[in-house]
């Protein structure tokens, strides 16, 4: 039982600490904060990884992956999250791309691979629907056969980045037979292709991030189906598990951790600062603890995957615990930023003339940060799951 | 012991939930927002008609005369409506520091110009580093020969950009803190205006040496401490009356929700989990408005029996649970609403952002519970 | 709206201090704190209040209430609970007695109506069985009739005080159609009747508090049966609902936390003691903060019932947050015993010899007290029932 | 990385699971508390015979030479059975004190018989007004002509009654905590014997002038706070190891109880509330099993690698855990076992009780926060 890091390791520490401070530069920085900064910052950022052969850790080595070992992957991600660095945007890289090496056919392989790795495609996702939201297979966006062409027909919901998309990949009802998980097909479809509309969705963060978009009698080639017709659903379900992967958020959390110290020690009241308040300090210490345990939660999962046991049952709590402890740091960095924690300014705004420098990108954070224990499988239905198959009840 | 409104207070409340209905749709909100002001001129002339803007103004000063009650009334139907008017700013904070500060010309001058209206005005206490304090500030007042002169900035102005005469706090040469009142068209005072996320304007004003007269003090020199800790009885109890609706609506709204939503195959409103945690939202609802009922009793007290103490302890006590029971209504009504609950077509999250404001307002929970100790100490 | 006390009810807390101040003295205490004090100091206690006349403030004034208004029932429930004035014991008075002046034959409240407020019988209550615990309806304790009597067989539990009870009332199954809501009767048994065994129940507050009463073949003249055959459960509802006032508890909730804010103030730390210590107040003050909201919950509920209103939707929660912030501040009085809390000394041992003076009561009622959210309907219970009644769930 | 046991602690840990399998029913350990020791001397000789009590000490002391790794799973498995013998009280706090206090000839002498079980130790570091400080104490050791004479009394020593020698903390004429070794039989020295909810004997002790020779002092004059320290490191996760055990069969039994306890028609564990708060429960203990990782791995590190303050930071987290996991699962698993949650007949209750006795040895949840708190500022 140890957590030793060998010589090896040690060494590809410094690696990634080199690359990632003399690439992650004021240039990058600038465009990622620029307007259009989703887009060209990400890409740029995704390129100088690809670059480096670094993109893309969780892939096999024959298509692009890094080879590396789960040690080396934790390292890599600490110290992207330790430098505010944000992680690649995942709905190519992260979700269709492993789909795709695993379930897609040579021809599909040989398209799209290559070009996601390139940010070549940005891709988004389309599962939820209106009335399909954490009961995913619920789903009702028709997929009917028209020659060797589907025509797709609904609309999908919370598609995040829809408005930068180049290809969605979907899943759609090729059959309304057996069981709601059956009948359901797994589509990659052109963001271009006429019948497509992408309404923007404003949210409480006041950004534009996530959309509807309607498919109206959408022709999409059968060669775009992934795998067989209506086994779609076991296809996302293997992605759903891959997504498991760092989903805790430990080191973004320790950023923000780490953050939210420092501002409670500028930010004065009384004779001395906000974190000498015993209450304020006593909340923080509390959630660190909580962060600690997290750390060796996804460690112990990540040991255990690595010495082929798979994940184990604490891996459930990941996403659950992860996002609890996001919004406790949420709550108290609004909290310190106290009534500067309302101000809505527009970008590119002084803040020195108005109050605390932190105070609106708390609560950009936390309003978004609402959504963390929503998407992606709400909270509850999280817990419903571990209740299940974990306890066995 | 009778916990029931009065006929008056009844009369009232109608009048204010017509008006809510009437006007406060959201798309109407988000119009009234957008106009210069940062509110709708037509809706205050229309409170001023109806009689509101007088409600916690003295007989004496041409007022109402309304208690704790009475104004409790009129909050907490706003809340239900994110009424984004400055009744706050302008009748309690600005008003009310106008009521307490016992300077009789400036009460007769002002006082009428609120009721009727056609006065906006606002309260300067925050400052970068004040924190919650009213007297942890760094704005100067330098005696001069014929006055006073000021300088420094003060932050957050609720309707600081709408109000023509404004109420700035700062300390003397003594170390006290004494408040003046300002034209807002003095050339050196300057105001950036910004919005808040609930849609409020606030400004933030710079006071670049500014001259005034002897007469612009508000009662004592070094006695504003004091009357800012009046001003904030009714503020307090506005605000959580404010809250109390918010919350309400977001409890109200949450409930039914469950009951349309529908996911596997049954109203979300149908899961046990689902079904405890909002009785819990019910729960903290309820406690708060226990509380605030509490409050308005030991306020609104015959003067014989009225305790001071009692007062204070009953308000932090208020404060703290209004930031508390908002923070958990707020956080379960956008989870319970799922994607929609996040957003900005849906109501929720407006009076999710309106009850963190009123958290920040005046002190919040920890503030207030920090106060709450001290006093227990004494 | 208004707390404000009339003249007449100024008058009548004087009254009330006046009375409890005499009546409650030494040689009481030194009863009800003595070995058999539960029985003998409790008897002695109602039968003072009995000869006041104040023994059943619940009862209507034909049957010997005090025909106090709710304001004075308030007012003499809080002078009680402040001076640490145990209530009455519920079983007789609270309990079954307006059972029996509501529902029971003349027979049976010329018989059992005087015993009760005379404290000449005590009485128990056999409703929770070994396999119907919140579930109450499922009882399978069964009384068949045999000529004019029925014979009962079967067990309670969880029968607080049997060990000391002359009188037992029960729910039994009369018939076994219908829903099982029907078929239950309320019986009031003898507990020297030939077939009762009481056995008791050794709780994790090492008390001897609760039993299991068995009946093996028990003989019960019809004429102990309250109202009409297999009607019972109805008559227990309306009881129920009767049990809901100061259930709450405030009063005592009120001394508790006046106890702890002693006792912290008495415990030295660092410099300073306890009470200066800001997260230690702090958690003290969240819990006063609810304390003083509950209070009003419950003035409510009164006031709205005083106008022929019904007690109203917040009742729901008296028992709900009433058991909570008792919980809550029985483990704040246990954290402030710190260790000394685990101290179990027997009756009679000095306390000066080992430390706090406090840590073992705090102990003891820390342990009962979880007992708070389990019976007369558990937590999970009362919230099933506030979703489903109040929010129409 | 690697959070597997090595094939030494596989069969540590079976060793140990097998004697609480077979001597650990609910019913023997009531027979062990009943002796006159409050444990039972067979079972201790039997730890001595399979070598735990050698598991701590250095191998020049005749010890195994164990970890914290070691530690932690034997501590573990006597969790998991409630198991009463003092490890803790005589091997790790006594003979942990012996062996951080540096001198050879007391551990010679001493160590092998707490190894071979002929020797019972306690240390006494509480007294009435200390509550979880090493050095807030009044107990003073005023200095002889010989040595020492010592005055004052100690409270709640865990394996009081049945040691022969106790290690006490006092104050000496500097200010300073020294550490003095006392044999029990000593007439100045007084016990009065008494229990804790947890079954365990303890024993309060008085100092009546007690005269000790200069060789009774432990390590330096004045050094005795920081022998404490470092003696705390090992028992701190020893009794979250044995925390951990405790936690996880409260887990299980309550999560069996309720798949076989019908309510409504229906297994109680059909239940989605309770459900959710099983999962909660699930999620405590795994956390803390994760810090408990965590620490023991710090503790354990290479000599080179090895970082104090971080050791002292996973120390205090880890404490703070075992007091609120603790309390969490404590709580929910009386609440969901129901009324026979309330019963001492199952062994739910004890295992809270023994849960609420670790949170408060060697300092409670709050305290270590504080510590904690102190220890990021530096």
């Amino acid at each position: 039982m140890d957590t030793n890091f060998s010589a090896d390791d040690l060494a590809f520490r410094e690696e990634v600490r080199a690359f990632l401070d003399a690439q992650f530069d004021d240039d990058l920085l600038a465009l990622l904060r620029g307007p259009d900064g989703v887009k060209s910052g990400m890409v740029e950022w995704q390129r100088r990884l690809y670059k480096q052969g670094w993109v893309a850790p969780g892939w096999p080595k024959e298509y692009g992956g890094t080879g590396w070992s789960l040690t080396q992957k934790y390292i890599f991600e600490t110290e992207r999250a330790l430098r505010g660095i944000p992680d690649v945007v995942p709905f190519g890289l992260i979700m269709v791309g492993p789909v795709i090496y695993t379930f897609g056919s040579a021809e599909q392989k040989q398209r799209f691979l290559p070009r996601i790795l390139k940010s070549e495609d940005w891709w988004c996702q389309g599962y939820s629907e209106p009335g399909a939201g954490s009961d995913l297979a619920a789903l009702q966006t028709k997929a009917e056969r028209d020659g060797d062409e589907y025509v797709v027909s609904g609309a999908k919901i919370w598609t995040t980045y829809a408005q930068h998309a180049d290809w969605i990949f979907c899943l759609v009802r090729t059959s309304q037979e057996g069981k709601k998980q059956e009948g359901i097909s797994f589509l990659l479809i052109d963001m271009t292709s006429p019948g497509i509309t992408v309404n923007p969705i404003h949210t409480i963060d006041s950004k534009h991030t996530l959309n509807e978009v309607q498919f109206d009698q959408v022709r999409v080639p059968l060669a775009n189906r992934i795998g067989e017709e209506n086994k779609g659903w076991t296809y996302a379900k293997a992605l759903l598990e891959h997504e498991r992967t760092a989903i805790a958020g430990v080191g973004d959390s320790k950023r923000k951790l780490s953050q939210i110290r420092t501002h409670a020690a500028q930010e004065k009241w009384g004779e001395g600062c906000v974190l000498d308040d015993p209450k304020f300090a006593s909340r923080l210490a509390a959630i660190e603890v909580e962060l600690m345990a997290l750390e060796f939660t996804e460690l112990r999962s990540l040991a255990s995957a690595a010495v082929g046991k798979g994940p184990g049952a604490a891996s459930s709590l990941l996403k659950l615990k992860g996002t609890e402890i996001r919004q406790s740091l949420d709550q108290l960095h609004m909290d310190l930023a106290g009534y500067y924690s309302g101000i809505a300014v527009e970008p590119g705004e002084s803040w020195q003339t108005i109050g605390h420098e932190y105070g609106s990108d708390a609560r950009v954070e936390f309003m978004y940060g609402r959504a963390a224990t929503i998407f992606g499988g709400s909270n509850e239905v999280q817990r419903n799951i571990t209740a299940k198959y974990v306890l066995g009840l | 012991m009778n916990f029931e409104l009065s006929e008056e207070q009844t009369l009232l409340k109608d009048s204010v939930t017509r008006f809510v209905s009437d006007r406060y749709e959201l798309e109407s909100r988000r119009q009234y927002i957008a106009e210069e002001a940062g509110f709708s001129a037509d809706n205050w002339r229309q409170m001023a008609e109806l009689g509101w803007l007088s409600v916690p103004f003295s007989e004496e000063h041409g007022g109402f005369g309304g208690g704790a009650a009475d104004l409790m009334v009129v909050m907490e139907e706003f809340g239900k409506g994110l009424v984004i008017e400055p009744y706050l700013a302008t009748v309690l904070l600005f008003g009310g520091t106008l009521a307490e500060s016992g300077n009789a010309a400036l009460q007769q001058a002002l006082i009428p110009q609120i009721i009727d209206g056609s006065l906006h005005g606002a309260l300067a206490f925050h400052e970068r580093h004040s924190r919650y304090s009213f007297s942890q500030i760094d704005t100067r007042a330098e005696k001069t020969g014929s006055g006073y002169r000021l300088n420094g900035e003060k932050t957050v102005v609720l309707n600081g950009l709408a109000a023509s005469k404004i109420i700035v706090s700062a300390l003397d040469s003594s170390g006290g803190i004494s408040l003046f009142l300002v034209d807002t068209d003095e050339p050196a005072l300057q105001r950036t205006g910004y919005s808040l996320m609930d849609g409020q304007q606030v400004a933030n004003i710079r006071l670049n040496g500014l001259a005034l007269g002897s007469e612009a003090l508000l009662g004592e020199a070094g006695g504003g401490a004091d009357i800012l800790s009046r001003v904030a009885v009714q503020a307090l109890v506005a605000l959580a009356a404010e809250a109390q609706g918010a919350m309400q609506v977001l409890l109200d709204t949450t409930v039914e929700y469950s009951k349309t939503r529908e996911q596997f195959g049954v109203a979300i409103g149908s899961f046990q989990a689902l079904q405890h945690r909002m009785v819990d939202m019910f729960a903290s609802c309820e406690q708060h408005r226990s509380l605030l009922y509490r409050t308005v009793c030991s306020i609104d007290e015959d003067p014989s029996n009225r305790d001071e103490q009692d007062i204070a302890k009953n308000l932090h006590a208020l404060k703290i649970m209004v930031g508390r029971a908002g923070k958990h209504i707020g956080a379960e009504a956008i989870q319970i609403h799922g994607g929609m609950g996040m957003t900005d077509e849906l109501a929720v999250g407006h009076y999710v952002k309106r009850l963190m404001m009123i958290n920040t307002t005046l002190g919040d929970a920890d503030y207030h519970e920090q106060q709450f100790v001290e006093l227990a100490r004494k």
